[in-house]
């Protein structure tokens, strides 16, 4: 079985996000006075083998270990199963 | 996928499916009756549509490069490599290059800039050189509008992410902003490198049997058919053009660079030859380097690292991913090649070989899918003569000088310091690592660029210039200043000038007019080169820059390198001590046509373009350097865009210096154009022996000052600024257009 | 005194801090492998700038994984001094070896150019040859360099004399203008500027020679106690 | 009423993605040998204030012009409402 790991990491809230924050103000120059606020985050899509143990938890630790800081991120991890 | 029904030679032929290619039904019919005798099949007219592209073929251009002046008793190679080589002594050699990068940057700007880095680094490595410096020369449409903006800070961004993360400091470059480049921004980057003579490398694939070794970054369809590409108009419907875009990986790159030149070093019995898979990829490469060796050569198409799954042959062949390098190896050493790079963690894979004759084979699935002779891809490409015309804007141009009439000459300084082509560009190149490998003596900021060179009291000082305006008014004439400019830099900075690379930027060949100008300037560059004795060594060509039919104006970017003898000799622009003498040396014409004085106040430049005179020139360079030489010169700098008042404020900004300047010039004056000058500060115990050096060239006009006040009383007005308020109208401007 | 200098796949400013460390400074120093399990012989590692692995997913995040980091975590506890510049002060704050994290730039731009600082501790063993709150220059060159910690580390950095350098004019956002932190023992530093950029006359600058004299002494001041 | 839209921005196929091949050897390297393939993309998190116009349209648009590249980038959106 083949999981695809679908994983956003973004700043903790009390973290300044200065690329958010550039795109924010771009995104402004372009007209778009609704866009209260921008976080910019990052996106990973892991394909993953089912080596019997726990998927989740898995990625879970790669995310602890790798993927993200958590001094100043927290991540979400969705699974999902696909073909080979 | 369907893409895995090739169509048939017939249908080939009969629905002109090699016209997407960018072949001509001429060029298809000598490929059939004169190279093969036969239909080529889907993927020999994909091979011969690439390596007949302009970009690989220079087919328009060729007979004008042909005028280039090459010769000189330091060249070591010039045109024909994949970079040009001049000696500087002690076994040594410098080597350089540039390359355009204009559409791919149009369409994704941050990759477009980074991978035009990337190519040309992978140029002065393939040679066997270390690059040692970076120069970026780019040209933008006005900063009126939000894309231009973000055009230029993800342009910039991308220069700096590639040669940041690889290492290689970018000392130099140029910027400017002309309406003409709107939709077709200009992005050159030029590299040079250093290296033992013993070290040089040829792209070739010599010695029956020996091995040809794919190393670097696997293949994907990006960029599949970028060469014609590069060189097919670019308009807003064919945005679309998406497989053209690659992404870079400068790390990569690095490790790939390492490896490369420690085979060049520690391998040299075992490596043949060695070449970057640039335009054209893999077909360009391999075909290039059996051609000029007068091999054949065989690839097994299935052996090639791929990244994507079911990739034609032509896919292969054509695909312009990024990072790559083909390498011929004697037969036998592969093992030992292999483990080099096996030690960076790249690939590196035997995918053919040399053979007798001179067929280029390709084998794909057990099948022969191209046999063709290799000199037809790389050396037999058609070559045309295009027609040229006078431009009417140039038939019908007005032999009157604009004549500027400026009743308050300070507030006119102020703007013209805050003119995004005259203003500090600074803000772009801090975000360039100008200091990596602890050479660079002299930083952005300065004439020239100058990286010292270890264990020697030498150093190397470079730049890129042209401008266009000149160019558009004159292209003969602009041509003959470009290279003058480049020249004035190097001088300025205190070195030799050695040779020149370039980017011929152009509008459209077939357009009589504008390969009139294509034409022109590359003769007034040709004749410049021969009188300064800055041969070109190498160079790149980028035609079609025009936009929805509305061409570029002509834009030959130059880039120039010079040598400087002892360390003690580099200069820089900046005005050192207070109670230093000012000179200006060569005397200031009202000339006016194309300057910037004219465009900021008229919107637009006009009419003819003022006289230039090269034998002075050269006479002024060769004092100059004569007086820095002699340990006479504390600063110099070129007076260039907004005229003399600008080189001399611009002297001032480094160290945060005044000055007291009195001519009999008209105020206006200050802004003209004139070639060939320089603002030069003297060390008050030094002024005699520089006048007597000088020959009665230079006119003094004051002393520098420790006071904040810029003030020149000419004949008419006087300008009369705080130095701190000039400068910072001047460091602010662009950053605040760029918001 | 003998340096090793760990080399990362995409370091780049490895070659420059030898450079310095022998031609300028006269003391052996080599490059290591980042795949090399000790440091035996060694007096003290300096990890050196670049782009270690691209510093595609977060600098220094991927390099502390490399064998040598194992390698430097255990001389580093030995009291020896650790020295990272740049991607080196990242891969030492991804590591463990010292707190908070360096984001990116507030302008969300690299940034290479002169940063005057300000020497907040010149008891280190790294900053000794400095007087105490004097204002050096040295040149910074990076795009993620922000520093930033929580208020509590923040404190803790402040009691334990932590914070080494200041920026004084702040050019990228870092809390409290710091520009380079020790651990609690002192013997790791970490610091954004590069001090190798700033060794010889001709490039500028010699007020990082600093840095490797207080190491020096340090180390002869150890011998001869 | 005030729309939180998560989008996610990856390369296109063909688009080599040298950040997830770093990722995915340094996730091999440590003993993950499970793992086939990453990719990393760019993950926004848009803070919109309604204005009577089509939301969804809005923050496709914004992708299409600034956030991401579409000649070699893909991108989804996903829109919920939120208090403001
Ligand atoms: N794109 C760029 N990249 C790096 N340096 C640049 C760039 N544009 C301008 N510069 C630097 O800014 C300074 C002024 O540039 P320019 O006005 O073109 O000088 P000059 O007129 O003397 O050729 C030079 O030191 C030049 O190298
Ligand atoms: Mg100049």
């Amino acid at each position: 079985m083949t999981y695809l790991a679908k994983v956003t990491v973004t700043y903790k809230e009390s973290i300044l996000d200065p690329k958010g924050e550039a795109i924010n103000d771009a995104l402004h120059r372009l007209g778009y006075s609704n866009v209260q606020s921008v976080e910019m985050g990052k996106y990973f899509e892991l394909k993953v083998t089912g080596n019997g143990q726990p998927i989740e938890e898995q990625v879970d630790e790669m995310c602890d270990r790798l993927l993200a800081n958590v001094n100043m991120e927290t991540y979400q991890i969705k699974i999902v199963e696909v073909e080979d | 996928m369907l893409k895995n029904i090739e169509p048939t030679p017939e249908t080939l032929r009969d629905d002109h499916i090699y016209r997407e290619w960018g072949l001509s039904d001429a060029e298809y019919e000598l490929i059939v009756k004169k190279v093969l005798g036969r239909l080529p099949n889907y993927t020999e007219a994909g091979l011969f549509s690439g390596m007949w592209s302009e970009h690989c073929s220079y087919k328009n251009s060729k007979p004008v490069l042909k005028k280039f002046w090459t010769q000189g008793d330091q060249v070591v190679a010039g045109p024909g490599e994949g970079a040009g080589i001049i000696d500087i002594g002690d076994g040594q050699a410098v080597v350089f290059k540039a390359e355009s990068h204009n559409h791919p940057s149009a369409i994704e700007p941050y990759e477009g800039a980074a991978t035009g880095v990337g190519g040309i680094i992978r140029d002065i490595f393939s040679m066997g050189a270390k690059p040692i410096a970076l120069l970026d020369s780019l040209r933008f449409g006005e900063l009126t509008d939000e894309a231009t903006k973000y055009l230029v800070s993800q342009v910039v961004a991308g220069i700096g992410g590639y040669g940041n993360c690889i290492g290689i400091p970018t000392i130099g470059g140029d910027t400017a902003f002309d309406a003409s480049y709107q939709k077709n921004p200009l992005v050159n980057a030029m590299c040079v490198g250093i290296l033992n003579q013993s070290d040089i490398q040829k792209g070739q694939a010599t010695g029956v049997g020996n091995s040809v070794i794919y190393v670097g970054a696997k293949t994907g369809r990006d960029g599949i058919s970028g060469a014609s590409f590069a060189s097919a108009e670019f308009n807003d419907a064919k945005t679309a053009q998406r497989s053209a875009v690659q992404v870079g990986d400068p790390f990569m790159e690095k490790l790939l660079m390492d490896a490369c030149l420690e085979v060049i070093h520690d391998h040299r019995e075992s490596l043949v030859g060695i070449q970057d898979m640039g335009a054209a990829g893999l077909v360009s490469s391999s075909a290039e380097m059996a051609s000029k060796a007068g091999s054949g050569l065989e690839l097994n198409l299935d052996l090639v690292p791929q990244r994507e799954s079911g990739m034609t042959p032509f896919e292969l062949m054509l695909s312009e991913s990024q990072e790559r390098m083909l390498l011929c190896v004697q037969a036998g050493a592969e093992k030992e090649i292999n483990a080099v790079f096996e030690k960076y963690g790249l690939d590196a894979v035997t995918i053919g070989h040399v053979t007798t004759g001179h067929q280029y084979r390709l084998w794909h699935q057990g099948k022969l899918v191209a046999d063709v002779p290799v000199d037809a891809l790389a050396s037999d490409a058609p070559v045309y003569q295009r027609e040229q015309r006078v431009p009417v804007r140039l038939a019908q141009q007005s032999n009157v000088q604009f004549s500027p009439v400026v009743t308050d000459v300070t507030t006119t300084l102020k703007q013209i310091l805050q003119q995004p082509t005259v203003a500090s560009k600074r803000a772009l190149y801090r975000t360039y690592d100008s200091q990596v490998q602890t050479n660079t003596v002299v930083q952005p900021g300065s004439d020239a660029g100058v990286v010292r060179i270890r264990q020697t009291d030498k150093a190397l000082a470079m730049t890129t210039d042209v401008n266009g305006r000149y160019l558009f008014l004159n292209p003969r004439v602009g041509g003959e200043m470009a290279v003058a400019e480049a020249a004035r830099n190097i001088v300025a900075s205190g070195g030799v000038p050695l040779g020149i690379t370039d980017c011929l930027n152009f509008g459209n060949p077939e357009n009589p007019e504008q390969f009139y100008e294509l034409d022109e300037s590359a003769q007034g560059i040709s004749r410049a080169c021969q009188l300064f004795n800055t041969p070109v060594i190498s160079g790149n060509v980028s035609l079609n820059n025009e936009s929805n039919g509305q061409p570029i104006y002509p834009t030959p970017m130059i880039g120039m390198v010079g040598l400087i003898k002892h360390q003690r000799d580099i200069t820089t622009q900046d005005f050192k001590q207070p109670g230093d003498a000012v000179y200006v040396l060569c005397d200031t014409y009202a000339d006016f046509n194309g300057s910037e004085l004219q465009k900021m106040l008229t919107g637009s430049i006009s009419g003819r373009l003022f006289d230039f005179d090269l034998e002075a020139e050269k006479r002024n360079q060769d004092l100059l350097l004569g007086a820095i030489q002699a340990g006479l010169v504390a600063s110099a700098h070129d007076a260039a865009e907004g005229g003399l008042i600008v080189a001399i404020a611009e002297s001032c900004f480094g160290n945060n210096l005044g000055v007291s300047l009195i001519s009999d010039l008209r105020a206006v004056e200050f802004f003209a154009e004139t070639q060939s000058r320089f603002v030069v500060s003297v060390p008050q115990e030094k002024r005699h022996a520089f006048e007597n050096q000088m020959q009665s060239q230079v006119t003094y006009l004051g002393d520098v000052t420790a006071t904040d006040r810029l003030f020149v009383q000419t004949a008419d007005q006087a300008f009369d600024v705080p130095v701190s308020v000039a400068k910072q109208l001047w460091e602010e401007a662009l950053p605040c257009l760029l918001k | 005194m003998k340096f090793a200098v760990p080399v990362f796949p995409g370091s780049n400013c490895d070659y420059d801090m030898v450079n310095a460390l022998r031609d300028i400074l006269n003391v052996p120093a080599d490059l290591v492998s980042a795949q090399a399990t000790n440091l035996e012989g060694y007096d003290a590692v300096v990890l050196p700038g670049g782009f270690s692995y691209g510093d595609y997913l977060r600098s220094g995040a991927i390099a502390r994984f490399s064998p040598v980091m194992a390698a430097v975590k255990d001389f580093a506890a030995t009291g020896k001094p650790v020295l990272g510049i740049c991607n080196g002060f990242q891969i030492l704050t991804e590591a463990g070896l010292l707190p908070g994290t360096l984001q990116a730039n507030r302008s969300a731009q690299f940034i290479c150019q002169a940063s005057e600082l300000i020497i907040r501790n010149s008891r280190t063993m790294f900053t000794t040859a400095y007087e105490n709150q004097t204002q050096i220059s040295l040149p910074i060159a990076h795009g993620e360099g922000n520093y930033y910690c929580d208020a509590q580390t923040l404190a803790e950095l402040r009691a334990n004399h932590q914070i080494v350098f200041e920026y004084v004019d702040n050019p990228n956002g870092s809390i409290a203008n710091i520009a380079g932190i020790t651990n609690r023992q002192g013997n790791v530093l970490g610091m954004m500027p590069h001090p190798e950029r700033a060794v010889e006359t001709i490039l500028g600058s010699t007020a990082g020679l600093g840095i490797f004299q207080s190491l020096l002494s340090h180390q002869r001041e150890g011998a001869h106690a």
